[in-house]
């Protein structure tokens, strides 16, 4: 891997609601499932504290995937959050998709504490998808380019 | 300015393995506001957290990163540690560089640049962390049952057993509610009443309980601990203390048209009455709207024939306000009402029943002391036909009836079937079915029972008419099994009506602000965890209320409940969790969208006076109630202005995670 | 006067930074010329040219993070040479207002730097671009603007004069037939007399200036005149001679960058400070705007007013309240 | 139109003189001939100045809240389009509505200095959700039927870069003015997220062209499903941007997704259900 310099290494921001997604992070840890070193989480309480400023936050700053991981719907630990979230977030990919940003950047996922092998699974597929498109130019700000 | 302290751990070789720890201690000290850095084998043993305490000591820390495990795992653990070094729990942050990082990761190429990224980010979210201290509020110890059923008294007695004091509020007259009505019980076929009046009496002997009967709740106001709570007690016109429950009164009232409700209306009762012999309290009501004395000021009868001198028409409601701790709902069902199931000719024939008035029908107590007869004429039927599901499962563009099971048809249309081919073997009964369901305990060999021992017939089909002809019942019905259309002349029709919640629910769920799904039955917390508690914190769920259940399922459900309740209110004072949503009034529009979110209602809206750039105003604000918030963060998205924020999750804190994150490409 | 055909002069292009009208997205506002720009000669641009010298938004200096340590760095002095071609009457006279404030002392060393890298070759109007121009109401000759050159177009070919050693220079890198400087005085006339039928060419200043401050401010109009001022600044940035700014750091990420951008007078937290906002209502911050414009600016500059009749505020605002509706109020006999 | 407008100022002056309302809030004439200027009349002099034409594009509805804290109640000629803002504010409890007298103007559709305003070419309908009492006519009632959605489609077509590439070169225009947010009947807010140094977010102008997306992109999402489609914000822009595009995007999209919504209901963002489709 690190043989390959000039290899494009994609940056993903994945927001994890604390009861569900985040435990299935661990349990994809715990059960030594890799996923590429390209994510970083982030720990909110639940995906329905995810506001669209940070999600733009992340691609200012240079990332070039977002993903926001909930409990499946039903399960939200505070029983409506993630159906508040999938609205929101429906409509604000929507409206990325509708001013030219690549829709594959951005994703919700559902998945609960015991999916681990899908955390892992969905991390190495969106990492893919993300590096496929290439570096995020359209949402970056120059000013934050190292 | 903060004085960061890193605390990076090997967790043995867990994490050094994979991840040059010494590496990410070096690159934290050289990050803003980190004034100390160091690389521990164990950072959750005692050592550890002994090291940990002496740094913060040492370096008058203000706020610690660990990077180690998840913050699943020991987050408490070095938040204890920390305040016990004199820290405030909350100024520690975990850099889960475990199971996110070197179990994840080959070797340390790939896993030490992540977990000094990791690392960053925790110490960029601890930069922009505050102090936090769990609010406290005290609980009053006493807990409200709304609904006097079996699922409420059940409720309200585990939980005076426990030795806490408990009002039970019913609506009607006397507690028992549906189980009263109903005459022997699945799959045992004992006598209903046998087994719940002594449990009535015991609640009403009850030094815990006070029954508030023939009361209503008016207004809820407060949170978990601390609900006042407003009760009307509508007037009976009699003095339940002098009131003996002779039932002199009620021989020789002249007013003797008003509706039997605990009969189903099947008969009429006085207008003074007791609703049945083993109410409780055993004390007459007058029926206002039915009362000559009351509607023309004159008869009185009721009154001359009272020894005890009970009778007053100049009662009046009375309010009455109390604080309670908890409150549980255990506001029941009902039938479905039949108007839209015109096919059954329900509002045609006094011969097609529904189950419940089957139940009164076949109760020795009942209208018809517990002769099997046709309301109509009063004769013996040869022919019964049971028909299940009647408004339950519909499809949702039916455009009538429940898209739900009902759950207790199948057993109960059962027993009725088994008791008439018990007790008259000449009667034919016949029962169409969709599906029989009969999950539960001893409940499947009871239905075969009933199909094979007392030979009633079960038709797998739907019957599309009801009619009446020459003094019989045409049915017509399919069976699908044998694939014939029957055509069945019967005396009488039984209709397995669907249930629903009890229509004073919603008003109810509204005052508790206890949510409820399209049903109107109340959600639960979590519908796999938190199966009794509503999601507003001190609204517990008892009974039907909560979804269709027999009666083993309705005390299980009620126990639980109670075990709740006593769990609150042995607690003499409630700890707040700290990571709470709070407004900032100068930010704040009013304009409600938090609120609407909120799933507990933990937040409420005043007119206050604020001074923003030096302007006096007077404006519609937010504030939060800390008991009440847990914490999930809805508001603060759906908050435009961002005046919404949430403690240990801010605005500011995640984003810095994010710049962090970022910076590390 | 040098008489050559109009791409003759993009061609200078090819050694100085050209910017021009150009329309882009449907807008006419001065742009980088290229080759194949959309040049419009005959709309007034959207925003004044102020933004050549004195850019909405510029960095002055990045706080560099090294780890813990922060080096400062200032940001470069612009210094490109460019020419800016096609400034109206109006504009041109903003640059003379806008050099009062910026270049006598303390000197602004970004605005100064850009003043010399840049040659203005102005552009004589055929008359007023909008109904809304009024130049003249402030003594401008939109037929001889001022600058480093002036230039007029006439059927399709482009006329130059130099007016200073900047002109001299640029026109020296143009090679057209010299002609006769009257050549153009009947359609500088025509210009004129067409200006001077416009609807708003009649204002009258009367009572307007440094002398009539109080009266002025505590005039009774303010309120009907600013009720419907949304606060936005539109007027503020589209205006030649506004020149207020802020300066603010963005955090990007490895360190500060500090920057200066336009502020505007109207918006609600204009210099606001610990104690609040120093003009509190809409009332007054519109009327700080327009007494600015009318009495302290001429008050501290040898009576020259701060406006100079482009006329943009007057289209540009949402609510139709603008300057004009002020001189109409509060000038002539009025006060 | 004519009648109607001469029975509207009629009326508005009836109410005043009768004391029912102690101000109305209508337009004056401007400088020129399309131009009307919203403005406060508060006596029987000034009332005189009072206009109402086919000219008077500007939304009052956002007025209303200041004039609401006042003494009394304001008169405020609304538009059908004005009275489906006010009827979001007032669910907002931005403005007491005992404090505001309704008096509904039909409108034939309103013109500016370029003709007919484009928020009035795809007219979302003459009723008033909120009045009490409206004075319209059978021409004042008719709708046009121009399709509002037609340009999104339009945009929805055309490719990823394409899309990126027109938003970018129309965002590029924007000088951060704020005329559209503060024009607007949904940003109500006391202080917007972008003027509050503590939001983290906060810009004064777009030093960068991430800052004019973040800007529109968040200004939208924020007035998503409360958008009343009043179109002032693109009539607001003096640079000619077409700001309402983003807002019909996600109106469009909350149609197709959660059956629609009215200003004065309950905002769909703010609402779910559990059937609802996957982002």
């Amino acid at each position: 891997m690190q043989g390959e310099v000039n290899e494009f290494k994609p940056l993903i921001v994945a927001f994890c609601c604390n009861w569900c997604s985040y435990a299935g992070a661990d349990l994809a840890g715990s059960s030594r499932l890799s996923y590429p070193a390209d994510v970083k989480i982030i720990r909110v309480p639940c995906s329905c504290r995810v506001n669209p400023l940070f999600i733009l936050r992340a691609f200012q700053r240079g990332a070039d995937g977002v993903i926001i991981c909930g409990c499946h719907p039903g399960d939200c630990h505070y029983t409506t959050g993630n159906y508040y979230a999938r609205r929101r977030m429906t409509v604000l990919f929507r409206l990325l998709e509708f001013m030219g940003i690549d829709r594959q950047r951005v994703r919700v996922e559902w998945v609960s504490a015991a999916e681990g092998a899908k955390f892992a699974l969905v991390m190495n597929e969106f990492a893919g998808a993300v590096k496929a498109l290439g570096e995020n130019v359209k949402l970056g700000d120059l000013r934050c380019k190292p | 300015m903060q004085k960061i302290g890193v605390f990076v751990c090997w967790c043995g070789t867990n994490i050094a393995a994979t991840v040059d720890v010494a590496a990410v201690a070096d690159a934290m000290r050289s990050e803003p506001g980190v004034v100390y850095a160091a690389d521990y084998q164990y950072m959750c043993s005692e050592v550890g957290q002994q090291r940990l305490i002496a740094a913060v000591r040492e370096h008058a820390l203000t706020g610690v990163v660990i990077c180690a495990c998840s913050p699943r795992m020991h987050e408490q653990t070095f938040r204890r540690a920390a305040e016990r070094a004199g820290l405030n729990p909350y100024m520690v942050e975990i850099a889960n560089i475990r199971e996110q990082c070197s179990w994840i990761h080959k070797d340390k190429a790939v896993g030490t640049p992540k977990a000094i990224a990791l690392a960053r980010a925790a110490v960029a979210k601890v930069l922009k962390n505050a102090p936090l201290t769990a609010g406290e509020s005290p609980v009053a110890k006493r807990a409200l049952v709304i609904g006097g059923g079996i699922a409420g008294i059940q409720t309200a007695l585990d939980v005076a057993e426990a030795g806490y004091e408990v009002d039970i509020v019913e609506k009607s007259p006397t507690i028992g509610g549906r189980m009263a009505q109903l005459d022997k019980t699945f799959p045992t076929l004992d006598c209903s009443a046998c087994i719940l009046t002594p449990k009535m009496v015991e609640a009403a002997q009850s030094p815990n309980i006070e029954l508030l009967t023939y009361s209503e709740v008016e207004k809820v106001a407060g949170f978990v601990g601390n609900f006042t709570v407003t009760i009307r007690k509508k007037a009976r016109y009699v003095d339940t203390n002098r009131c003996t429950g002779c039932a002199e009164c009620v021989a020789k009232c002249p007013a003797r048209k008003g509706k039997n409700e605990f009969n189903m209306g099947l008969d009429n009762r006085s207008a003074i009455y007791i609703p049945f012999a083993q109410a409780i309290p055993n004390v007459a009501t007058i029926d206002a709207s039915q009362c000559i004395k009351l509607r023309t000021g004159k008869c009185g009868i009721c009154e001359k024939v009272c020894s005890a001198g009970a009778i007053d028409y100049n009662q009046r409601d009375e309010v009455i306000e109390r604080r309670y701790g908890a409150i549980v709902a255990a506001t029941g069902f009902r039938p479905i009402s039949l108007e839209k199931f015109g096919e059954y000719a329900y509002q045609e024939s006094p011969d097609v029943v529904t189950s419940l008035e089957f139940e009164r029908i076949l109760n020795a107590a009942g209208p018809t002391k517990g002769q099997l007869v046709r309301p109509s004429d009063g004769k013996h039927p040869h022919e019964i036909v049971f028909i299940q599901c009647v408004g339950s499962r519909c499809s949702e563009d039916a455009g009538k009836g429940k898209t739900y099971c009902s759950k207790i048809c199948c057993m109960y249309t059962a027993k009725h079937a088994m008791l008439v081919r018990e007790k008259y073997p000449d009667v034919r009964v016949r029962v169409f079915y969709i599906d029989v369901r009969t999950p539960g305990k001893n409940f499947d060999e009871f239905y075969r029972r009933a199909a094979e021992q007392y030979g009633v017939e079960y038709v797998k089909g739907m019957v599309g008419k009801v009619w009446r002809q020459n003094g019989k019942l045409m049915v017509q019905g399919s069976d699908l099994l044998n694939d014939e259309q029957l055509l069945i002349p019967a005396d009488m029709v039984v209709l397995a009506a669907a249930i629903e919640p009890e229509p004073g629910a919603r008003a109810l769920a509204t005052m508790l602000t206890a949510s409820m799904d399209t049903n109107d039955f109340f959600s639960e917390a979590h519908p796999k965890l938190r199966p009794v508690e509503s999601p507003t914190a001190g609204v517990f769920l008892s009974g039907a209320c909560q979804g269709p259940k027999d009666i083993p399922e309705t005390v299980a459900q009620a126990g639980a409940a109670a075990i709740k309740v006593v769990g609150l209110l042995s607690k003499d004072r409630l700890v707040t969790n700290p990571c709470v949503a709070h407004s900032n009034e100068l930010l704040c529009n009013g304009c409600s969208q938090c609120e609407k979110v909120c799933p507990y209602g933990a937040i409420t809206y005043s007119e206050r006076e604020v001074v923003d750039r030096g302007v006096k105003d007077v404006r519609r604000l937010a504030s939060v109630n800390e008991a009440v918030c847990r914490g999930c963060g809805a508001c603060t998205v759906a908050c435009p202005s961002g005046a919404m924020d949430l403690k240990g999750f801010a605005n500011r804190q995640i984003m810095a995670e994010v710049d962090a994150i970022c910076r590390a490409k | 006067m040098l008489k050559l055909h109009l791409d003759r002069l993009f061609r200078i292009a090819e050694r100085r930074k050209l910017f021009a009208p150009i329309r882009r997205a449907g807008v006419v506002d001065f742009g980088l010329w290229e080759p194949g720009a959309d040049v419009d000669l005959e709309t007034l641009t959207s925003r004044s040219a102020k933004g050549l010298f004195f850019p909405q938004s510029e960095d002055l200096m990045v706080f560099q993070m090294r780890g813990k340590a922060i080096e400062v760095e200032p940001a470069a002095v612009p210094d490109d040479m460019f020419v800016l071609f096609g400034v109206r009457a109006c504009d041109a006279r903003s640059f003379a207002i806008l050099d009062r404030v910026f270049l006598e002392g303390p000197v602004d060393t970004w605005y100064q730097a850009r003043r010399s890298a840049g040659t203005v070759v102005a552009l004589g109007c055929p008359g007023p671009l909008a109904e809304s121009c009024f130049c003249p109401v402030f003594g401008i000759d939109l037929a001889e603007p001022e600058g480093d050159a002036r230039a007029w177009v006439l059927d399709g070919e482009l006329y130059l004069k130099a007016m200073t050693e900047k002109g001299e220079a640029l026109l020296k890198e143009l090679d057209g037939e010299e002609v006769d400087d009257n050549a153009l005085d009947a359609a500088k006339a025509d210009a004129r007399a067409k200006m001077a039928q416009n609807p708003l060419a009649d204002l009258d200043l009367t009572g307007l200036d440094g002398d009539h401050m109080m009266e002025m401010f505590n005039a009774p109009e303010w309120k009907a005149l600013s009720k419907a001022c949304l606060g936005c600044g539109a007027c503020t940035y589209v205006c030649p001679t506004c020149q207020c700014y802020d300066i603010r750091d963005f955090d990007t990420g490895s360190g500060i960058q500090r920057f200066r951008c336009w502020d505007s007078c109207m918006f609600s937290d204009f210099t606001l400070m610990a104690h609040g906002n120093p003009r509190r209502t809409q009332l007054e911050r519109f009327r700080q705007r327009f007494m600015h414009k009318l009495s302290y600016f001429p008050a501290n500059n040898d009576g020259i007013y701060a406006c100079v009749g482009c006329g943009r505020c007057v289209g540009k605002c949402p609510m139709h309240v603008n300057i004009a509706k002020v001189i109409r109020a509060l000038g002539g006999k009025h006060i | 139109m004519q009648t109607v407008a001469e029975r509207v100022i009629a009326r508005a002056k009836e109410l005043f003189f009768s004391g029912e309302v102690r101000r109305v809030l209508g337009w004056e004439r401007g400088e020129f001939q399309h131009e009307r200027i919203p403005a406060l009349y508060e006596t029987a002099e000034q009332l005189e100045k009072l206009v109402y034409d086919e000219y008077c594009g500007p939304n009052l509805s956002k007025e209303l809240i200041a004039l609401s804290k006042l003494e009394g109640r304001t008169l405020a000629i609304l538009k059908p389009c004005d009275a489906r803002s006010l009827n979001l504010l007032l669910r907002e409890y931005r403005v007491d509505r005992e404090k505001v007298y309704i008096l509904g103007a039909g409108c034939t559709g309103m013109r500016g200095r370029d003709g007919l305003l484009l928020k009035c070419e795809t007219c979302r309908g003459k009723d008033f959700p909120v009045f009490d009492e409206a004075i319209d006519d059978e021409e004042c009632r008719k709708v046009p039927d121009g399709d509002r959605f037609a340009d999104v489609c339009r945009i929805e077509q055309m490719s990823g870069d394409e899309r990126f590439l027109f938003f970018r070169s129309e965002l590029s225009k924007c000088i951060r003015c704020n005329a559209c947010r503060n024009i607007c009947p949904a940003c109500s807010c006391n202080q917007c997220v972008f003027d509050n140094p503590d939001s983290g977010v906060s810009s004064k102008a777009s030093a960068d062209p991430f800052e004019d997306s973040q800007f529109h992109i968040v200004r939208a999402f924020h007035v998503a499903g409360r958008c009343t489609d009043c179109g002032e914000c693109s009539r607001a822009c003096p640079q000619g941007i077409p700001l309402h595009l983003l807002n019909r995007k996600i109106i469009k999209d909350i149609g197709e997704l959660y059956g629609g919504y009215e200003a004065g209901g309950r905002s769909p963002l703010i609402d779910y259900r559990a059937s609802d489709g996957e982002a």
